[in-house]
């Protein structure tokens, strides 16, 4: 520990974090949402779509709701239905002929102990996949940190996997597809494999399956199990995260305030969702990556450092809270300084490290210089090396690499190329330079660290004085106002009726 | 102006280290194995560009079936410089936050509607809200410190219907809006789509402020686009600063007024 | 080699990150001030590159007079690949050492002797030395270590007077000479100057070998020219390996011999 | 100090330099050269060439040494010659028709006397510029280190005054015009503005007048005092530095053994030369810069490393002989190592802290990447940075700034540019950033600089068993072999005779 923070203070911290995030966790323990009850379909074998592409778990949640509501939960009256007309879930479209109502008694019995079978072999799959990655991390060998995370972005999966395997062969150890613009406010998951995105390729089972498929492929040819990652994010949440622990993804892009701030989704909603989609992060053994990040972005990466580790403490509570260990927590903060202000980077590597310190054991998720990424790509290769030394001075788990053509366009082939050439002559050349960073004492390094700590402290004793959602609702994160009576998906969440029953979150919390 | 323009050098070449070497820096790649079959494929793109003598400087691998180049040389083209029929100095004139509310106080005797949004499944808002949030950009306010300027910030990814509904709504003067996203031409697509359902919207319009709100489109990505290819009245690109946009709409809604220096 | 040709794309296009995409970037400086201006003759430019769309993402003012841009764009120019009269595969066997000690030895019967020089006011010997002196270049040693070969390496800054006066003191096969220096063309005109005075001190021979040594130049920015623009019979070029000259010469020189596997 | 390296070490380090650089020592004090003498000639007051551009200082030269051989030096033959013939040094061709012999007895006498006077008058110009300079730094201030110090080479004077003006008002602190390639063999300092040179532009007292005065412009402009550098070096070496101190140039490229080992030059000759040269510029106020950096584009970095240190301490010595201060100093060395090895920018950071714990005191001149840069320009501008990082970390004084081509040209005007932008973002993102630079004891960086110290020790001494000259011969420095007996320009060195007699070191060493 290079800083000598006082580890009262960080107590302290962690402390408040805990009792901000108290009231919302009671929320989303007493609430469902229309994701989260099609997830429960998903898990328990819904798959495929109707002629429009609508999937049936929409269909079916969406006909569950008319006709008996959602406050008991999708699953009772779907397997009520099935066990009064002797149908399977293979045929959805007999299922939606039938009448949907809440079972009691014997009924709801028989109803919620095949549900609960269902959606244990669904949960069973993800097991199996853990197992899986496990073994094939034993096989192929697991890179180690820091991990080196790219994005591939062409819209079309089938242009993304070829480069996605040449960025591995040429180092990289997470691969994310980064998903297509207007993705995170659609209430579906879209079916299949896709072609036409914009900025992002969309997320589908399909497509997941295809990249991963591919990425093992690579990983044996290169002796090294090959990371994939995606957005478990925006309304569809809860089922992202699903087929996650479906297809043996590795890693989620997943944060308990995100979709608030930055797409507009409804605060309650999101909390909700995010419990739920962690539940199945901690069982599928994926590490989430959270969003702060993002925050720098809009806010000033100076002015609201603090910002940063305030929601790093929030998502850790949510996390553990919901099941994830400490090292699932990728927990996201990024290079955003103004690099024509005095000592950016030495303020960078104070706040790296201070992350570093107060999270020892999460693989902390390190984002390069976006913001202040101009078309000058020289200026931005030059940023994103320093970006590089930050990460490696100062331990960072996940590197994500920058593109010296970020403020132009989604990265070329060639971008990735000369950014993993980057990274590459950084660690190579640096080497275990870390042992010589040792921030002087009193100096200006240990001193901004132990500001913005203290900043942190300051601002959640005032969110807990009034609440994380009024909190949010005065723009706290990101210099974004979002009140909790506003923004999408609010009209999918659901209060639990006292008889509420949903078998996955049944099953997940009593082996968790 | 016109001595200043007897004054600009006629015709330019690029300039590395000498007037008129004409030398020029280019990178590709090229989706072929590396090897000397690549390199003069690569040379023979440079010809085609116009570099002559062309020296590629780096050729690197990517894989099997990709190499990325690195070229130098001189190219023979002329820009007539003189010839550009861009002004040197300002269309209009830049207006003071002050001056602005006295053009719209004294002519159109009411406060101005600006009706703001990112459109499409663009969710990049920092742009617009550069240009219409009071912390405004670049040390400048934003439009709502306008106190004669009434702004409707709809804020992110806005169906192209909402926005004319709302604009309509609100007896919008100006409608802003932001593009960022780029990819697949989404920008150049989503702000035709827009112009095209303002044009229905106002059937008897003859132009911005004529009929219909003045249509302004911004991003950092435009500069390859001319607003009539768009169908809007203005774009602004990177770096734009709220007073620029104020001064224009000013100058383009209330041309009669001038501000007495 | 034919079935290698059948394979091969036809016609292929730069590769931003789809197939066919066409996408480049591309940098210069222009004499002219920073401004709206000279970012339209900063387009006029990529267009007449070929370059539609152009996107001028970068524009900096050097000072008063000058100002430098980073252009992106797609080109729409198709590259013959399969006409690209360049072999996929070697046009000569590498040979090791003892191959080429044996080839000598076999045919000549004496020692093959070369001559190498930097020449001009060029005093850049590494290269040269990387191919002659016994420590090598990239792990190869150089043709010094060549027990078959006599190496007279006459170092930097040599007139080329006193280089052919050497070459025929020795009676040198081969005549290696090394040109680093390109600004104001040194290189070539250089190595032409030498080239002429080897034809008019062997005015007899028919050729490299023939008559007179083998010429032989390296430096690595000769890209731009073909070995018959420069009077010499081979030019090698960035990273070029011992190996590669030693079996050069062999094959120039020694074209009956062949390495029996 | 942070490398806790021996003080005993050290010392004996320097004392085996002293011997080493003893007997070579001698040699120049007891032989002259024929650009010794031409430099005599002007600081007497000749300038000028005939019509084929043959300086009148290598006509009367050579006649000098035709009629009465230049053992006893030119002047005392010279001033005889003006005195029996009631001449004036600005009839040259008149002088040259007299006949040149060496007087003695009253007329040796007279002759001295006026000799003395005419090179008194060169040597107060010098002293003049000195002060003129003081003047201006106090007037437009001094920048202070590291010194961004940059190149031009357009070949052309009137080219190269522009952009070394736009490079002044971009940042730097220091010009350096190189030389066409050929220029440090001509026997003879062309004359007048020149227009046409090789990746460089020749050194001409016209040159060095239109640069500076240039310069003055912008430094008055930027309130800032830019400096000229330029080369003294090659076989006029004398006089270039000479003209130096007559233009107010304020550093000039000059050592030791840089003649020698890169342009053949013969061993005496050089030594010869620079001894008189160093004189010069300690009483210019002249800042030297030393060549090491140079023996690292023939010689292994890593493996070489001693032999930079070496070097050093023997220029450190030859220079404080010649009445040079340690401010006057400007040790050259570099960052070359092979970026594909581990720890490369480590090892660079131990090698660059060793040199400055080893001249505290020494206007360190760092010289960026060379040979390692290719024709990739972006992991050329990357290298670079890394380099600013170093000279920052280390505190080194004069950071010659890397041109991301410059493994292709010699720089463009927005290579110089962009080089600028990179040294001025690292400096400025990097600010004391020193403080938290502290090699771990025992370390890898600890480690190396002892290691390359002690190497230095050893060769220094093998050296001392045979000789420096023997040690030049055998390719220790840059590996490359110089006999003493070979090289260019051996011919102009003449052993003095007894009544050997030189107006100029007779001034320069009585006050200094
Ligand atoms: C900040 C940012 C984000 C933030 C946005 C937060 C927010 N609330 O806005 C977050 C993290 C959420 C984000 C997300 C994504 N982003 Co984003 N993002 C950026 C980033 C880093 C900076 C953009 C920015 O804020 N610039 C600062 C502002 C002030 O500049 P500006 O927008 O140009 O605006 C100025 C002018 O253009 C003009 N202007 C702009 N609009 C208007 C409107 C009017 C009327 C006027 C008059 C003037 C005007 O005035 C402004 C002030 O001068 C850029 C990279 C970069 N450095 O540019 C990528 C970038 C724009 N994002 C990109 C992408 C792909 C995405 C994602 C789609 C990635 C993904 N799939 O996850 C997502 C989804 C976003 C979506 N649905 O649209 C790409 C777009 C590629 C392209 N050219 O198509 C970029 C270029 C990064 C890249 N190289 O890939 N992003
Ligand atoms: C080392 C070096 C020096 C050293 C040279 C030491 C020496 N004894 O050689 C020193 C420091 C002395 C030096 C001085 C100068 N240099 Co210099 N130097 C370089 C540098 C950094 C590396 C060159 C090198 O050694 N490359 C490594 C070798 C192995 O590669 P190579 O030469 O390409 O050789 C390979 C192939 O080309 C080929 N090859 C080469 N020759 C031959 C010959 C034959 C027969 C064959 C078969 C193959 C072959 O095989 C070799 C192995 O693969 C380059 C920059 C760079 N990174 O390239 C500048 C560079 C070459 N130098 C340059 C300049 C301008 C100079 C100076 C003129 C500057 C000055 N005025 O002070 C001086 C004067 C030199 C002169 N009179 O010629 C410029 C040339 C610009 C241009 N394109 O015209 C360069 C490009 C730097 C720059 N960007 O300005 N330099
Ligand atoms: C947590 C999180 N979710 C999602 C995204 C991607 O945005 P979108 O919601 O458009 O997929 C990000 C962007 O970085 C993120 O950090
Ligand atoms: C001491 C010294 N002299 C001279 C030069 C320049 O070479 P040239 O002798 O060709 O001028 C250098 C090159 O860096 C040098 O270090």
């Amino acid at each position: 520990m290079k800083l000598g923070l006082d580890p009262a203070v960080i107590a302290k911290a962690r402390t408040l974090a805990a009792r901000a995030a108290e009231p919302v966790i009671e929320l989303a323990r007493t609430h469902t949402t229309v994701s989260v009850e099609r997830a429960v379909l998903r898990l328990a074998g819904v798959t495929g779509a109707d002629a429009d592409g609508t999937p049936w778990v929409n269909r079916i949640t969406d006909a569950v709701r008319e006709q008996a509501g959602l406050d008991h939960g999708v699953a009772l009256p779907v397997f009520h239905a099935l066990n009064e007309h002797g149908l399977s879930l293979d045929d959805p479209l007999s299922l939606l002929a039938a009448r949907f109502t809440v079972p009691n008694g014997g009924q709801a019995v028989r109803a919620r102990t095949r549900a609960r079978a269902a959606v244990a072999r669904g949960i069973a799959t993800i097991d199996h996949n853990r197992a899986e990655r496990q073994r094939l991390l034993g096989k192929h060998g697991d890179p180690e940190m820091p991990w080196i995370y790219l994005i591939v972005a062409t819209g079309d999966i089938y242009e993304d996997i070829p480069q996605a395997q040449a960025a591995a062969r040429e180092g990289a150890d997470v691969i994310a597809v980064i998903r297509s613009t207007g993705q995170s406010l659609l209430d579906y998951v879209p079916e299949g494999a896709t072609r036409q995105g914009y900025a992002g390729t969309y997320a589908t089972q399909e497509n997941f399956r295809l990249m991963r498929a591919a990425l093992d492929d690579v990983s044996g040819e290169l002796g090294r199990y090959v990371r994939l990652t995606n957005y478990a994010s925006g309304l569809c949440m809860p089922e992202i995260a699903t087929l996650a622990g479906l297809e043996r993804l590795d890693m989620m892009l997943n944060d308990c305030m995100y979709g608030i701030i930055f797409r507009d989704i409804n605060p309650i909603r999101t909390f909700v969702d995010q419990r739920f989609s962690r539940q199945v992060h901690a069982r599928a053994g994926i590490v989430i990556n959270t969003g702060e990040d993002n925050y720098l972005t809009t806010a000033d990466a100076v002015d609201a450092a603090h910002t940063v580790i305030a929601s790093q403490l929030l998502n850790e509570r949510f996390g553990h809270e919901a099941g994830l260990a400490d090292w699932q927590l990728g927990l996201g903060h990024a290079f955003e300084i103004n690099p024509e202000i005095p000592d950016s980077f030495r303020m960078e590597l104070a706040h790296a490290q201070l992350v570093r310190e107060l999270f020892p054991d999460a693989p902390l998720k390190y984002m390069p210089p976006t913001k202040h990424m101009t078309g000058n790509i020289f200026a931005g290769y030059l940023l994103d090396a320093f970006f590089n030394l930050a990460g490696v001075l100062t331990g960072q788990s996940i590197l994500l690499i920058g593109m010296m053509t970020e403020g132009i366009h989604t990265p070329w082939l060639s971008d990735r190329d000369l950014a993993l050439a980057n990274v590459r002559y950084v660690r190579r050349a640096v080497g275990a330079l870390h042992e010589d960073f040792v921030p002087a004492p009193g100096g200006f390094t240990v001193e901004r660290a132990r500001q913005v700590l203290s900043e942190t402290v300051d601002l959640l004793d005032r969110v807990c004085d009034s609440s994380l959602l009024t909190a949010i609702a005065e723009g706290t994160f990101g210099v974004t106002r979002r009140p909790p009576d506003r923004g999408k998906g609010l009209d999918g969440v659901i209060r639990h009726a006292d008889a509420y029953y949903n078998p996955a979150t049944q099953i997940l919390e009593e082996d968790a | 102006m016109t001595t200043e323009l007897d004054t600009i050098k006629q015709i330019i070449r690029p300039y590395g280290d000498t007037t008129g070497d004409g030398m020029v820096q280019v990178s590709f790649t090229l989706p072929v194995p590396h090897g000397p079959r690549a390199e003069a494929a690569a040379s023979q793109l440079a010809r085609g560009m116009g570099l002559d003598p062309a020296s590629v400087v780096h050729a690197k691998a990517m894989g099997p079936d990709f190499t990325f180049f690195i070229v130098y040389g001189r190219v023979g083209h002329l820009i007539d410089y003189a010839g550009i029929d861009v002004p040197e100095g300002r269309e209009y004139p830049l207006l003071t936050p002050s001056q602005v509310n006295l053009a719209i106080k004294t002519v159109l005797q009411r406060r101005l509607v600006v009706v703001g949004a990112c459109i499409g499944t663009d969710a990049h808002t920092v742009g617009i809200d550069a240009i219409l949030n009071v912390k405004g950009f670049a040390g400048e306010k934003g439009l709502e410190y306008y106190r004669e300027i009434e702004v409707h910030n709809l804020g992110a990814q806005v169906e192209v219907d909402a926005l004319v509904t709302h604009a309509k709504a609100v007896n919008a003067d100006a409608v802003l809006v932001s593009q960022v996203v780029t990819q697949k031409g989404a920008h150049v697509h989503n702000t035709k789509q827009m112009a095209g359902a303002f044009t229905d919207a106002y059937p008897t319009a003859v132009g911005g402020g004529l009929g219909r709100p003045l249509l302004v489109v911004g991003g950092p990505r435009f500069d390859t686009v001319s607003p009539s290819d768009l169908g809007v009245d203005r774009i602004f690109g990177r770096g734009t600063t709220p007073a620029e946009v104020a001064s224009f709409i000013v100058h383009a809604l209330i041309p009669e007024w001038q501000p007495d220096e």
